[in-house]
């Protein structure tokens, strides 16, 4: 009896509610893996006189996916090297650093009630602030590399200040914004990669000459992992904005505007300046994803260097419930899946759009537990007080 | 101390830069092609002297601006709507000129390609009205533009009927509408999440069946029929107007029905009267016995299902095949342009067609050769949303109710 | 209303399950395959009549995708072919729009790890990515598309285990702008590009060569619009490779400033082309990379397909992944393999619907002699 | 008609908000539902009119038993509702508001506007009421969104109607207007339940009284006993109904008031060439309607209002056209009229509440490090002294009852070092108790000798509290008297009618 209670206690719980959402997302993700793949279709032709194949082609084809999506993003036991086991865990958390650092960037804004779509147009910013002090510089890495990263930071504050600096003086609505400055950061970009700005030398493709070695966000782990820097910083913001929205006044201020601006107005807080000062703060955090992009990751700038991270973020960041450290978890598990996809689609075949269907449908059962109940006939929590 | 100087000030400000075109538009000439073969009466090409044109231009708008500066400083009152609008066609005729000078413009092209580029975009704003007048945000326009895209294709390559397939169309963009609506309104989840998620969704779904499905089978899959053009007697034979707006495909012509429809529909009708109340103060409709719910999950779906019709035209509309990704951020200009238009349909319409003029007078600019780089063009309709925003809209006021969940105790 | 999204959920199962059981009435085979379901790792398992070779030939994309009736198309089917006349096992990764340097660079370490005896990188965005492979797998073969290597400061690389694959598209361009200023009624051309990435220009510019070319030899006027300006920075775009509408309408406006020929280096966004060739009496269109008139893609219109710049990139890999199998593999920057005229990489598709005005065929037989021949020199990236 | 609510019981949570009420409303008779705030009135009406679910007990309509599964269900019953909390679109015309759920239509589901009109303009007439159908009702003032709000419910043509709370904003003309229609409609037979805590409109205008608390019934009441007794058993102990205070030690006038003019954003003047000073140690009342210029006179004052010339001095300093925090800084304590949407983040606990205007300076920050320490210190502070109840500090403010809300904002704003206070109703919804306590401490802020502003709309209020009285009308101040003035006098002035 007491047992049931716990069990029942447990399964009631919200914390077992992402883990099911998971799993709803897995199963929706494997149907659409089986209906992909050939050996089903073909085994399927003939069902009706030997259905043995087709369940256990379907059983093979999901579970070699999702099989190889735990290797290439957690744990690969396949590996004949232990530093080729770990390996797909620090990929994951190599592609989480971008992804976090921009998340944490829109959980900033969201929190204090501006709806800042712009992320991929303040990774870019970033990214080519911190390509041209990379570039153009020779410095000592102690002052090169620091000095990089902040003009990142720089970059994406700028851009996205604006956005406030508009808010501010116009009442432009930051949605409309900051979707149009996407498109206007990305052509900018793609259109200095072909001057001499960016362009390397004796290039002709749109891609930049590496970024100075003293300016790169240096391996963690040694050459062999991708792992960098980045992840540091990105650790560090992940402190330093929980620090910054709890226990600094001006965090305080954010989150006050961001719950009920009348009252923030009556009390004193200067609104319009709040506005360009949570859009500046949020633009540098994403800007930093881009800095940490180009130092770290690619070393280089290239037309692609945002991804799809801006768009990623602001999922995470909602996902994350606006909270550092959920960001941080919410950023973790998309850069497993971005970095489980490609070893599921060389190994298995499974064409990387089935990322995309499991990314957002964990996220809709994780942001609906009681569909997630229903759906897996878990007990109703306890009514909470009204 | 009283009334906003914005206008004045941004009016004196964009004169002084159009003033500094004149010199750059001497001794040439503007070539205007108005006709196009199926006209009533045939137009020859204008052929205006630029300069000349532009002085006319110049003078318009100097005499708007005195006009906003006097209202505003002395008579202390707003600038009339109409004036700004006048200005406005002033800056860009000039501004046209300039950039035409000694060049032809098929203006008939110009206009038509901008319509064609605004028709899917309208369609989203529409879907965006009516989920937003009712309480729901709507950042899945782009996945029911693209779900509709998709649909229509496959349904109508299977069947080989434009209508079966638009009809597909506005039951997967409803199917997407229906998501995002059981997930704001029953599950309570935050509807922008619920809105960039399905967008994701969409693109995935979208993308690994056109993969797996499609591109293995396009003759059989991806090869709806396009819709015929249809003209409709006399109206098509205007000069301009005509083979604009009146030698459309069906899709075009339901546009309108849907944006004079969705406009009637919720500013004079009982539904659409009651569908405001729920976007405004869901409880004071509860109270005076209207379904909150039932009307929300109508409206959004209703919604969707435009728009998923608006994501046909880029299939059965424009380019007679699916392709990945093919609406290509659309929904999100789309979002834009209802906000930009108040939430208004008409109005909203009518900034779709801003932006697709935009989007379209730039590929005209690069045709004709411009002195710019291609990007720099191409910016061309995000920066002028902006600018319409900062400088002209400024705050604009949502439905109240936008964006929150409504809960009976 | 759970019932609508679990409705809706289930409604895509059924989809899909019905799907799968709509033939499910066939026979199953006689005899099954005795190895069947051993090798589970495996992907693209087709029943071919030959053997399954030891050898694994993998290839992986740029953004485009492997199904843009172009560019990254054409040099799967290379990969394809092989599987199925060479017996080899194959794998694909097929990289997302948003796709990193990262993610190309992880992508390529995946298929190393698969046991890929070869992998090629489709797009000079991979580059960078195959190098590093490269340098870190000496015993695993490389072979990129559409770039050669280079070091951190651009000077250019060599490593023996990676074969460079370029095309000078130019000459076959060239061709076909010769061909377009000799059909054109009305004296007026037009070409645009999806991004005016160097690998798209050079198209537009052997084109616009071409053109030139008739113009001095015939004493025409015939313009090329959207590649007016001296400055390749400025000749026309849409913005992306995904966009068709986009390109449907910038090909009406060249339509409406008269052009009647018009070469798309756009990807899929080519399609829009296409569609607007069927809404204006007389208007050709020029396929880049493949024959277009070929793929089911672009079949509604083909009828005015005048010709493709094509670029043979399923033959080169076939060739490569043959001599690696052959134990014949030779890479490096002096045995990089650029496509042009002489050794048959590039072409002009040959006559297929649309006839070509009278004479023209010799010419472009002179024309494609003297320039293998080096007698008439088209500029690009590859000559300078 | 007779409805009967019989055994009622209500639950929210662990919360009973209504235990086994029972409550008879028949034709041609008024019954007042008296209690206090938080009694559990207003949900005893809403489960009435179908928008709560009743846990237990049931309606009887006429005889039968009834469920109400919604409002539309009630409306249908004929059961009309004038709601506490105005349930009128502000975007929407009067006309528009006034038949949503029951519009007159054209073919195809057209609005019959015309017809609409006429409704309202009918009765309107009937009830003597001045009101343009196609004006906004955003823009009307309070009173009159109120008489929407009672077409509404008279529109569908209801047999018992409900008046919640009805004469919170309305001047005692008005009141007395209100009462009137009560009468008249009574007369034309409906039923009629009347819910209220004040005392002199119960006596006035009820035929029969239940009053109730913590979510009981604790008895009948006839109208003819007295207010003491009333108020005894509404609050469940003795109350004495007066302001405790001592005479004024006036000092020098040290808050002055020039020429105050202000526009509206649509460009109308809001406030009209007003000019007043009040001195040390002074309670200075702004009586008046709502809606005739008082908030945009505090905000004026807080600086928070565009559009406005002037002077606003404050020992000698000017504070028009400084910033909201420079005015603060300069000593002024301002008392929102609407605590919720202005005084409070209601998602912030109630110590990060306590620093909401003075989170970026010691003794709550350093630097921009926030001293989470010193705050709680603080607040635990303010908990007791203000007699807060609250769990702890760390409560959400949306937790807390309306007076404790209230608490809150005076524990902030009286814990600075003031030279002026302003507040703007700062009983509006508060229970007797919590009423006691505000005024308490307005009069120990008064004695502190620091000049006070109180924007009262009740004249009990005005009158009781305040050592002068001034009232406006249409942004004019129309007299400033004495609190001693006649009732009737004073509210000729709240009319605009100047003696």
């Amino acid at each position: 009896m007491k047992q049931q209670n716990l069990v029942r206690e447990i399964f009631s719980g919200n914390a077992v509610i992402p883990i099911f959402a998971v799993l709803a997302s897995f199963l929706f993700g494997g149907i659409l893996i089986a209906f992909a793949n050939e050996e089903v279709q073909q085994a399927s032709g003939y069902f009706f006189s030997r259905p043995g194949d087709t369940i256990s082609a379907v059983l093979n084809s999901v579970f070699g996916a999702y099989d190889a999506l735990f290797r290439g993003s957690i744990f690969n036991y396949q590996a004949s090297s232990a530093e080729g086991m770990i390996k797909p865990l620090t990929e994951t958390l190599a592609y989480a650093t971008p992804i976090t650092l921009a998340g944490l960037g829109l959980a900033v804004s969201f929190r204090s009630g501006l709806f800042n779509i712009g992320a991929q147009g303040q990774i870019i910013f970033g990214a080519m602030f911190a390509a041209y002090v990379g570039l153009s510089f020779e410095l000592p890495f102690l002052i090169h590399m620091p000095m990089a990263v902040l003009a990142g930071l720089l970059g994406g504050a700028l851009w996205g200040g604006l956005v406030g600096l508009l808010k501010a003086t116009t009442g432009a609505n930051e949605v409309v914004v900051t979707i149009m400055f996407n498109y206007v950061a990305l052509l900018l970009l793609t259109y200095l990669l072909k001057t001499p700005v960016f362009q390397a030398p004796n290039q002709v493709n749109p891609i930049s000459s590496p970024v100075a070695e003293s300016s790169r966000l240096p391996g963690i782990l040694g050459d062999g992992f991708r792992l960098h820097f980045g992840l540091i910083i990105m650790l560090a913001m992940v402190v330093a904005v929980w620090w910054l929205m709890h226990r600094s006044s001006i965090g305080y201020q954010f989150r006050a505007l961001g719950y009920n601006p009348s009252a923030a107005r009556t009390a004193g807080i200067n609104i319009p300046l709040t506005y360009i000062l949570v859009m500046a703060v949020s633009g540098g955090l994403a800007g930093m994803a881009g800095a940490s992009q180009v130092l770290g990751a690619d070393r280089q700038l290239t037309v692609g260097i945002s991804a799809t991270f801006g768009f990623d973020a602001i999922t995470v960041a909602l996902l994350g419930r606006n909270n550092p450290f959920g960001v941080l978890a919410a950023g973790i598990l998309f850069g497993g899946l971005r970095s489980g996809a490609v070893l599921m689609q060389a190994n298995q075949g499974v064409p990387v759009d089935i990322v995309l269907v499991v990314q957002s449908t964990i996220v809709l059962f994780i942001a609906a537990p009681p569909l997630v109940r229903s759906l897996f006939r878990l007990p109703k929590p306890k009514a909470v007080q009204a | 101390m009283k009334q906003s100087k914005k206008t004045p000030i941004a009016l004196m400000l964009l004169l002084a830069v159009a003033s500094l075109i004149i010199p750059n538009v001497q001794g040439q000439q503007l070539e205007v092609r108005v006709a196009t073969g199926t006209d009533l009466f045939p137009i020859p090409n204008i052929i205006l002297p630029s300069q000349g044109f532009v002085a006319v231009m110049l003078i318009l708008m100097l005499a708007m601006t005195a006009l906003s500066v006097y209202l505003t400083f002395v008579r202390n009152r707003k600038t009339p709507l109409i004036a700004v609008i006048a200005f406005g066609f002033g800056l860009v005729m000039t501004v046209l000129t300039w950039l035409f000078s000694g060049a032809t413009m098929g203006i008939t092209t110009l206009l038509a390609g901008s319509l064609a580029l605004a028709v899917p975009l309208i369609f989203g704003s529409l879907s965006g009205a009516l989920s937003e007048r009712v309480g729901i945000i709507n950042i899945a326009i782009e996945g029911q533009l693209l779900a509709g895209a998709f649909t229509s294709a496959l349904v109508a390559s299977v069947t080989d009927s434009v209508l079966i397939g638009i009809f597909a169309a506005m039951i997967a963009g409803s199917l997407v509408a229906a998501i995002l609506a059981v997930f704001s309104i029953k599950y309570l989840v935050d509807q922008i999440i619920t809105g960039v998620v399905i967008n994701v969704l969409i693109i995935g779904l979208t993308s690994f069946l056109f993969s797996t499905l499609l591109a293995d089978n396009i003759s059989i899959l991806n090869q709806p029929p396009r819709f015929e053009r249809i003209s409709i007697p006399l109206l098509s034979q205007i000069p301009i107007a005509g083979p604009v707006l009146f030698n459309q495909t069906l899709i075009v012509y339901l546009m309108y029905l849907a944006v004079a429809g969705v406009f009637l529909a919720l500013f004079k009708t009982r539904w659409g009267l009651r569908l405001r109340s729920v976007g405004e103060y869901p409880k004071a409709s509860d109270t005076v016995g209207i379904n909150v719910f039932r009307t929300r999950y109508m409206s959004v779906m209703i919604g969707g299902a435009l728009a998923g019709l608006g994501g046909s035209f880029f299939t059965l509309g424009q380019v007679g095949a699916f392709g990945k990704e093919m609406t290509n951020g659309a929904g999100y200009i789309a979002l834009a342009a209802l906000i930009f238009g108040r939430w208004n349909p008409i109005y909203a319409a009518m900034a779709a067609l801003l932006f697709g003029f935009a989007l379209n007078l730039q590929y005209a600019l690069q045709i004709v050769g411009s002195p710019l780089p291609s990007e720099f063009l191409l910016m061309l309709p995000y920066v002028l949303t902006v600018v319409a925003v900062a400088g002209l809209v400024g705050k604009v006021r949502g439905p109240a109710a936008a964006g929150k969940p409504y809960v009976k105790s | 209303m759970s019932t609508i999204s679990r409705k809706a959920i289930k409604g895509i199962a059924l989809a899909a399950a019905s799907a799968l059981v709509l033939a499910g009435c066939a026979a199953a085979p006689e005899e099954e395959e005795s190895a069947e379901g051993t090798d589970s790792g495996t992907s693209e398992e087709t029943e071919t009549e030959t053997e399954t070779v030891d050898y694994k030939a993998c290839m992986v994309s740029d953004e485009g995708g492997f199904d843009d009736a172009s560019f990254n198309e054409e040099a799967f089917n290379g990969l394809q072919r092989a599987e199925s006349e060479l017996g080899i096992e194959t794998a694909a990764v097929e990289s997302n729009t948003g796709a990193t340097l990262t993610e190309y660079s992880s992508a390529i370490d995946s298929l190393v790890g698969e046991g890929c005896d070869m992998v090629f990188g489709v797009g000079f965005a991979l580059a960078t990515a195959v190098r590093d492979a490269a340098l870190a797998n000496p015993d695993t073969d490389f072979a990129l598309i559409d770039s050669g290597l280079s070091n951190d400061d651009f000077s250019p690389l060599s490593l023996e285990n990676v074969k460079p694959i370029q095309y000078d598209t130019a000459e076959a361009a060239f061709l076909a702008g010769y061909l377009a200023a000799a059909t054109t009624e009305t004296g007026t051309l037009a070409t645009y590009g999806g991004i005016l990435f160097p690998t798209v220009t050079i198209f537009m510019d052997g084109f616009k060569q071409g053109v030139d070319y008739y113009n001095a030899e015939n004493g025409t006027d015939v313009s090329v619009l959207g590649a007016t300006d001296e400055d390749q920075a400025n000749w026309s775009a849409t913005g992306d490779f995904s966009d068709i509408a986009k390109g449907k309408n910038l090909s009406e406006q060249f339509i409406d400033q008269n052009a009647d020929i018009i070469l798309p280096v756009a990807g899929p966004v080519g399609q829009g082309t296409g569609q607007a060739s069927l809404d204006s009496e007389g208007v050709l269109l020029i396929g880049v990379d493949s024959d277009w008139y070929n793929l089911e893609a672009h079949a509604e219109y083909k009828q005015n397909i005048l010709t493709s710049i094509e670029k043979k990139m399923s033959d080169a890999v076939f060739n490569v992944i043959q001599s690696g199998l052959d134990g014949t593999f030779v890479g490096g920057d002096e045995n990089q393999y650029v496509g042009n005229l002489a050794n048959g990489g590039v072409r002009i598709s040959p006559e297929h619907e649309v006839a070509y005005p009278d004479g023209i065929q010799t010419a472009l037989e002179a024309l494609t002699d003297q320039i293998i021949s080096g007698e008439l020199v088209v500029n690009s990236l590859y000559k300078n | 008609m007779r409805l009967e609510l019989k055994g009622i019981t209500k639950k929210f949570g662990d919360f009973t908000a209504n235990d086994q009420i029972d409550l008879v409303a028949e034709s041609g008779e008024i019954h007042c539902l008296l209690g206090e705030n938080g009694a559990g009135k207003s949900t005893l009406m809403n489960v009435l009119y179908g928008l709560y679910q009743a846990d237990g007990g049931e309606i009887v309509l006429d005889g039968k038993p009834t469920v109400f599964a919604g409002p539309g269900e009630a409306m249908k019953a004929g059961i009309g509702m004038v709601h506490q909390h105005f349930m009128l679109i502000p975007v929407f015309t009067v006309a528009e508001n006034v038949i949503l759920g029951h519009e007159p239509t054209k073919a195809l589901g057209f609005l019959d506007v015309d017809k609409a009109r006429e409704l309202v303009r009918e009765i309107s007439e009937r009830f003597g009421f001045d009101i343009d159908p196609d004006a906004v009702v955003g823009d009307l003032p309070v009173g009159v969104q109120q008489r929407v709000e009672i077409i509404k419910a008279l529109i569908s043509d209801a047999q018992v109607l409900i008046f919640d709370e009805p004469t919170a904003v309305l001047t005692p003309q008005e009141t007395d207007e209100l009462m009137q229609i009560m009468r008249q409609l009574k007369d034309e037979g409906k039923a009629i339940v009347f819910i209220t805590h004040k005392l002199r409109e119960v006596k006035e205008v009820a035929d029969k009284i239940t009053v109730i608390r913590l979510g009981k019934v604790v008895g009948q009441a006839k109208p003819s006993d007295s207010s003491e007794q009333l108020a005894s058993m509404m609050v469940g102990r003795e109350v004495d109904l007066s302001v405790d205070k001592q005479p004024a030690q006036l000092g020098e006038a040290s808050f002055q008031v020039k020429n105050l003019t202000a526009f509206s954003a649509q460009g109308s003047k809001v406030l009209d060439d007003v000019s007043f000073e009040v001195q040390r140690g002074e309670i200075f009342v702004i009586a008046g309607v709502q809606g005739n210029g008082q908030t945009e006179l505090a905000e004026s004052i807080l600086g928070i209002q565009d559009k406005v010339s002037g002077s606003i001095k404050l020992e000698g300093k000017e504070l028009l056209g400084r910033s909201v925090k420079n005015v603060l800084d300069s000593g002024v304590g301002f008392v929102p009229e609407d605590r919720t949407e202005d005084g409070l983040v209601a998602d912030f606990t109630i110590a990060e509440n306590l620093m909401l205007d003075r989170s970026d300076r010691p003794p709550f920050a350093k630097g921009i490090q926030l001293q989470l320490k010193k705050l709680h210190e603080f607040a635990e502070e303010k908990l007791k002294s203000y007699d807060i109840r609250a769990q702890s500090i760390f409560s959400k403010a949306r937790q807390l009852s309306g007076g404790n809300q209230q608490k809150v904002v005076l524990a902030r704003e009286l814990s600075r070092d003031l030279k002026l206070l302003v507040a703007s109703q700062p009983t509006r919804g508060l229970d007797v108790g919590s009423i006691e306590f505000v005024h308490e401490q307005i009069v120990a802020a008064r004695d502190s000798g620091i000049p006070v502003v109180i924007i009262a709309t009740e004249l009990d209020e005005a009158t009781q509290l305040g050592d002068r009285v001034a009232v406006m009308y249409k942004g004019k101040i129309v007299g400033i008297v004495s609190p001693e003035t006649p009732r009737e006098e004073l509210g000729k002035l709240m009319a605009g009618i100047s003696a």
